[in-house]
């Protein structure tokens, strides 16, 4: 097995690949950039060696430093994680010229999969429909793209051809707004993966995201760890996820489908290692393939509390050049597994992000509750990386169990100096729509409002009056005066909490 | 010590009586408030009901974060309230709106200029920061003021990016 | 359902079983002594009402006052917990009295099962083995205790009549020190159960502890999940527990006898909700009954990982009324599952207890570890109660895969402003005979030292050295001296740490 | 500024060249050393090697608590050293142990008399805490020279129980 791995990446994905390695017996190294020399990865780490100033072209996108520290201290291995450097066919083939093992898909597959172009035509061959798109014409100038757009008519996406995780992405809904749009996406591409192409696609109507779990060795086995629903997304950002998906429960048939197609897609590039296959599914329940990630997801423990399989530890296993632990009849999946990913955003402030120490953070335990973090009181949270701060995943036996175990989880989830979007989580998980599992990947911008779905909770404006009261009394007491004046009579009387729905 | 807190335009009297009683709403209540690690988290147990929210500080008013929700409360003590009221003199003045970077990133889009006139919730600026295109809207209809930056700067936290005034017809029920 | 359950215990338990009613939809009622206003169990509750000052006979051992509190806020059940007045038949029987549901079995089973006596006649009866002893003598003085241990034979135990959880227990090896042992055993049982009584028990050398969970309803439905291992104890207290046991690993039949005698064991008493029925095991596979504990055990949740199912919400159903939610033949075993328990003692100080305000806690998180905890960072360890601040339950698909994800959870597992017991855990993993599962109940007290296990393990003499030194340094620094000396040569070496085991 | 740092029984001579450097055992090693959120708890990273540990202060030396392994160092500066060393003039004198109580507890029974010779290890007073009878045990051979309470008093966190000596034969290498 390898001797020492180095991470290529940070926060809690650096954490919990960090921890699949020290359940393995194998050494760890970090690399850490200014700002992160406290962060979690740093300190838990057997190794860590510096990498450069905060912002992540000087630090976690320098492969050439990495690939150079990770030679230095005799690392076999580089996990890139997901994000910076997981889909960058060179950095991979770097890599392997250096005599590194990359844990991932081959350099190739890689960049099969990013040319989407390819990508589509090759699992078109295979008899799955694509989301029609400009990706064929390779990278067009923006007067192209807006030659092109009426080809595949309104409304439609402007995609980053190097992209991943929602950045760069914009909705188009006329040619007006395009030109404006094409900017805005160009820029934040261009700022998340140093490059600024993009490419136009279809916006399929009332679509969910589903997207399939691939595991494939060296050898030729490939299987799948099932589903993950992902619709609950805000600028195709995933804020929620789950295993199964409440759209396929009922339809055993149409899971099995795509799970051969799933696996038929990553045989078509010769994949090896954890991918995923993501899908669109429109109102008929067709399904369109969407693109591949040919790296780790965010969303992967998920599928690890439905399986009982350590995705993390399996890749390693893989990329040393063993076989699948397991066959695709080995697959069981119990129960039902909710993850939401915590960000610091304030979502009673048009989710902006929030930066600055955290001075307290207590996470949710107890039965079915996983957490994956970066964080910790007295850590500083800096504006130059992902909003996503932790993730919070919990197992129920049912889906109605995980998601009143979600809620319990939310509301002990203490954190203090950063807003974060956890008010947010717990709106969702008292919204009809999200109960009963209808949603598109459209809800949370067009029919979710923090506001509105307040409406339907009880208030608790007495209380929080007396709460704000006393605190702002503890702290004016020093100035404060005595003051009498004639008694007055207040109509309003203390509400009855016997109706109070549970906490 | 009394106070009216008001929220959501209902006005709460709220009398302090003691260490463990106050009167709210003519009716007297057993608290005990209790703030947790000594952090802005804080326990309140009143008539034996449980409950822990966030109690933050705001500009002019404090925001409590209570079971999934946000309140914004403002609060001051009957004397403040009444020299307030009865100072029928002075004509309340239109509020004005310090636009301030919610943290540092790169001024990408400035879409207002010095003195024009703004909706509520119209986008002033397109800050970016953690890789987001971040937009920063108007909280209520008014003019721009002063627009200290432009497109193209790179801003520090909290750094000051314009100012707003309402007209002065605006009541403070719009604090919220 | 139930509409509000008032909790009558503290500490983790007490959060335990908040977070079960509140994934039920079901009211909570916290109580709390003067020590514990700021505990979590308080912070948790929807409601939560002053109990008395802080000893526990003052507070939690006040079931009047306790009956009293759940009339008054219109509780309609009463947890117990375990401990305090888990098993107390007298309180059982006043909570009916009060027409409040006490959430265990019926007062007649407790009594039953607390009268070791008639407990294991009718086990006895059941052509089950029993351990010999003066439970049939009633409660005996000094004096009798003395003249009966002969008939018994040393070694032997004695054991408090209204015991649990080790307390009031001391071994005896001749009857020279049985005088001294008998009078500190009378102590501690008075102390902690307001009992006095003891008894007498043969010693079983070799030993292994072993119980089955049992969980029955009101409709003479009984089944098992499956048993624990528990022989890790000091003085009688557990301190490391797991399932499946790594002694029936190999011995199907014999798992499958034993789980049958323990139904049986709780058919005899009628038994109804969850219970636990303890087994000694000798080293040639015969098995003794030893007690049944009627009530929920600290040790619960290594059950639950193993087998998905959430005990305590069970047991609030079943308490209810409902029928068991599975038959025998639907419970399924998944992996193995280890809980350490993390008490505040000091494993290098002959494990004296610790207090004090906890400044710093950071559990460990990621996948497969679960932390039952009753503490925060700021929260003040009172000396009044149990050290148990802590459990860590981790599963694995494996016993091994078990064992390296403890060592992972052990050393993430961040402790500051009390001394804990973490340390004596992390040496136990690394230890042979755990490793290899070849254990009894008397490993840790007569084979086991801090300072032998710890000669195994790799030294970092120079690492401990050099960071004391630093932190010293950056303390005196202002009164540091500049102070030149001759250069002086070092024959010491800097360590090579190529060989260093992973952390 | 250089310092020895001795641990069971071994001299590392440390001197502190700069923030990041010290030269250790004749070798230079690049160090840093954080301290995690103002704990007692120190994230130290030597040549690229990342540790973490607690590092509290005794009477006389440190205790570093590594990779679930508890170390005690003594640490002294090289001046202080060298006096003490080159002062052979004095005896060194035998050492004093104060026993305390570890938590508030309860005396059930002092097992020693004042002036009586211990043991290393024997039991000196069973104190109740936490439901538990702790035995507390001497560290070192030696002779009780004050015992301040007897069997029934209930005693506070920190309380002196007793007062140990050793024999001056002692060696500091005892200190562990």
């Amino acid at each position: 097995m390898f001797k020492k791995i180095l991470i290529a990446n940070r926060g809690e994905i650096a954490v919990r690949i960090l921890r699949a390695c020290r359940e393995l017996g194998i050494k760890t190294v970090a690399v850490y950039s200014e700002a992160d020399r406290q962060a979690l990865h740093v300190r838990f780490a057997d190794e860590a060696y510096f990498l450069g100033s905060s912002p992540a072209r000087e630090s976690y996108l320098r492969g050439d430093k990495i690939i150079d520290i990770a030679r230095k201290c005799a690392a076999d291995a580089i996990h890139p994680g997901y994000g910076f450097l997981a889909e960058r066919a060179d950095f991979a083939a770097a890599c392997e010229a250096a005599r590194l093992v990359f844990i991932g898909p081959k350099a190739s597959s890689i960049a099969a999969m990013g040319d989407k172009a390819v990508a589509r035509a090759k699992v078109a061959k295979a008899g799955v429909l694509v989301v029609p798109g400009s990706e064929g014409e390779g990278s067009l100038r923006d007067e192209e793209l807006l030659a092109y757009a009426p080809k595949i008519g309104f409304p439609l996406i402007i995609k980053a051809v190097s992209g991943g995780g929602g950045k760069g992405m914009r909705d188009v809904r006329n040619i007006e707004e395009m030109p404006d749009l094409i900017q805005s996406a160009r820029r934040e591409a261009e700022s998340s993966f140093g490059d600024g192409n993009v490419y136009l696609e279809k916006l399929v109507e009332g679509a969910r995201h589903i997207e399939f779990q691939i595991m494939a060795d060296q050898f030729g086995n490939v299987i799948h760890l099932g589903e993950r629903e992902c619709s609950i997304q805000r600028r195709h950002q995933k804020l929620i996820e789950e295993s199964p998906s409440p759209f396929l429960a009922d339809d055993q048939s149409l899971r099995q489908q795509m799970g051969v197609v799933a696996i038929q897609a990553s045989r078509a590039v010769d994949y090896a290692n954890a991918g995923t296959i993501e899908f669109l599914l429109d109102t008929n329940r067709r399904f369109y393939f969407l693109e591949m990630n040919t790296r780790l997801q965010v969303e992967h423990p998920v599928t690890e509390a439905v399986t009982g399989m350590d995705i993390v530890a399996e890749q390693i296993r893989v990329a040393y050049g063993w076989k699948l632990s397991r066959k695709q009849e080995d697959i069981q999946w119990r129960g039902a597994a909710i993850e939401c990913r915590i960000n610091v955003e304030d979502p009673y402030n048009s989710f902006l992000p929030s930066s600055g120490r955290i001075t307290l953070t207590q996470p949710p335990t107890g039965p079915g509750v996983r957490i994956d973090s970066g964080v910790y009181a007295g850590f500083e949270i800096s504006p130059y990386y992902d909003p996503l701060i932790s993730k919070m995943i919990v197992w129920g036996e049912t889906r109605p169990q995980a998601i009143v175990r979600m809620r319990r989880a939310l509301e002990e989830y203490k954190i203090v100096g950063v807003r974060t979007n956890i008010p947010f989580h717990q709106t969702m998980m008292d919204t009809y729509p999200f109960i009963s599992g209808k949603y598109d990947t459209r809800f949370v911008e067009e029919q979710f409002s923090m506001l509105d779905a307040a409406e339907n909770r009880e208030m608790y404006l007495d209380i929080a009056s007396l709460m704000a009261t006393l605190v702002a009394h503890s702290q004016m007491e020093h100035r404060a005066q005595i003051y009498v004046q004639p008694a007055q009579k207040s109509t309003w009387k203390w509400v009855n909490r016997q109706t109070r729905p549970n906490r | 010590m009394k106070y009216i807190a008001e929220v959501d335009g209902l006005e709460f009297p709220i009398e302090i009586l003691d260490e463990h009683h106050v009167c709210f709403g003519g009716e007297i209540l057993e608290v005990d408030l209790a703030a947790v690690s000594g952090q802005p988290l804080y326990s309140m147990i009143v008539n034996g009901e449980s409950y822990e929210g966030y109690v933050y500080p705001d500009e002019r008013s404090w925001q409590v974060l209570l079971l999934g929700r946000s309140y914004t409360i403002s609060i001051e003590d009957e004397r403040e309230k009444r020299l307030r009221t009865t100072d029928t003199g002075a004509v309340s003045p239109g509020r004005e709106y310090t636009l301030k970077a919610p943290m540092p990133g790169l001024a990408v889009a400035v879409l207002i200029e010095e003195g024009q006139k703004v909706e509520k919730g119209q986008i002033l600026v397109i800050l970016e920061s953690m890789k987001m295109q971040n937009e920063l809207r108007a909280p209520f209809a008014g003019n721009i003021v002063r627009l200290k930056i432009k497109a193209g700067d790179s801003v520090q936290q909290k750094q000051i990016l314009l100012n707003l005034i309402a007209p002065v017809a605006q009541t403070s029920l719009e604090n919220r």
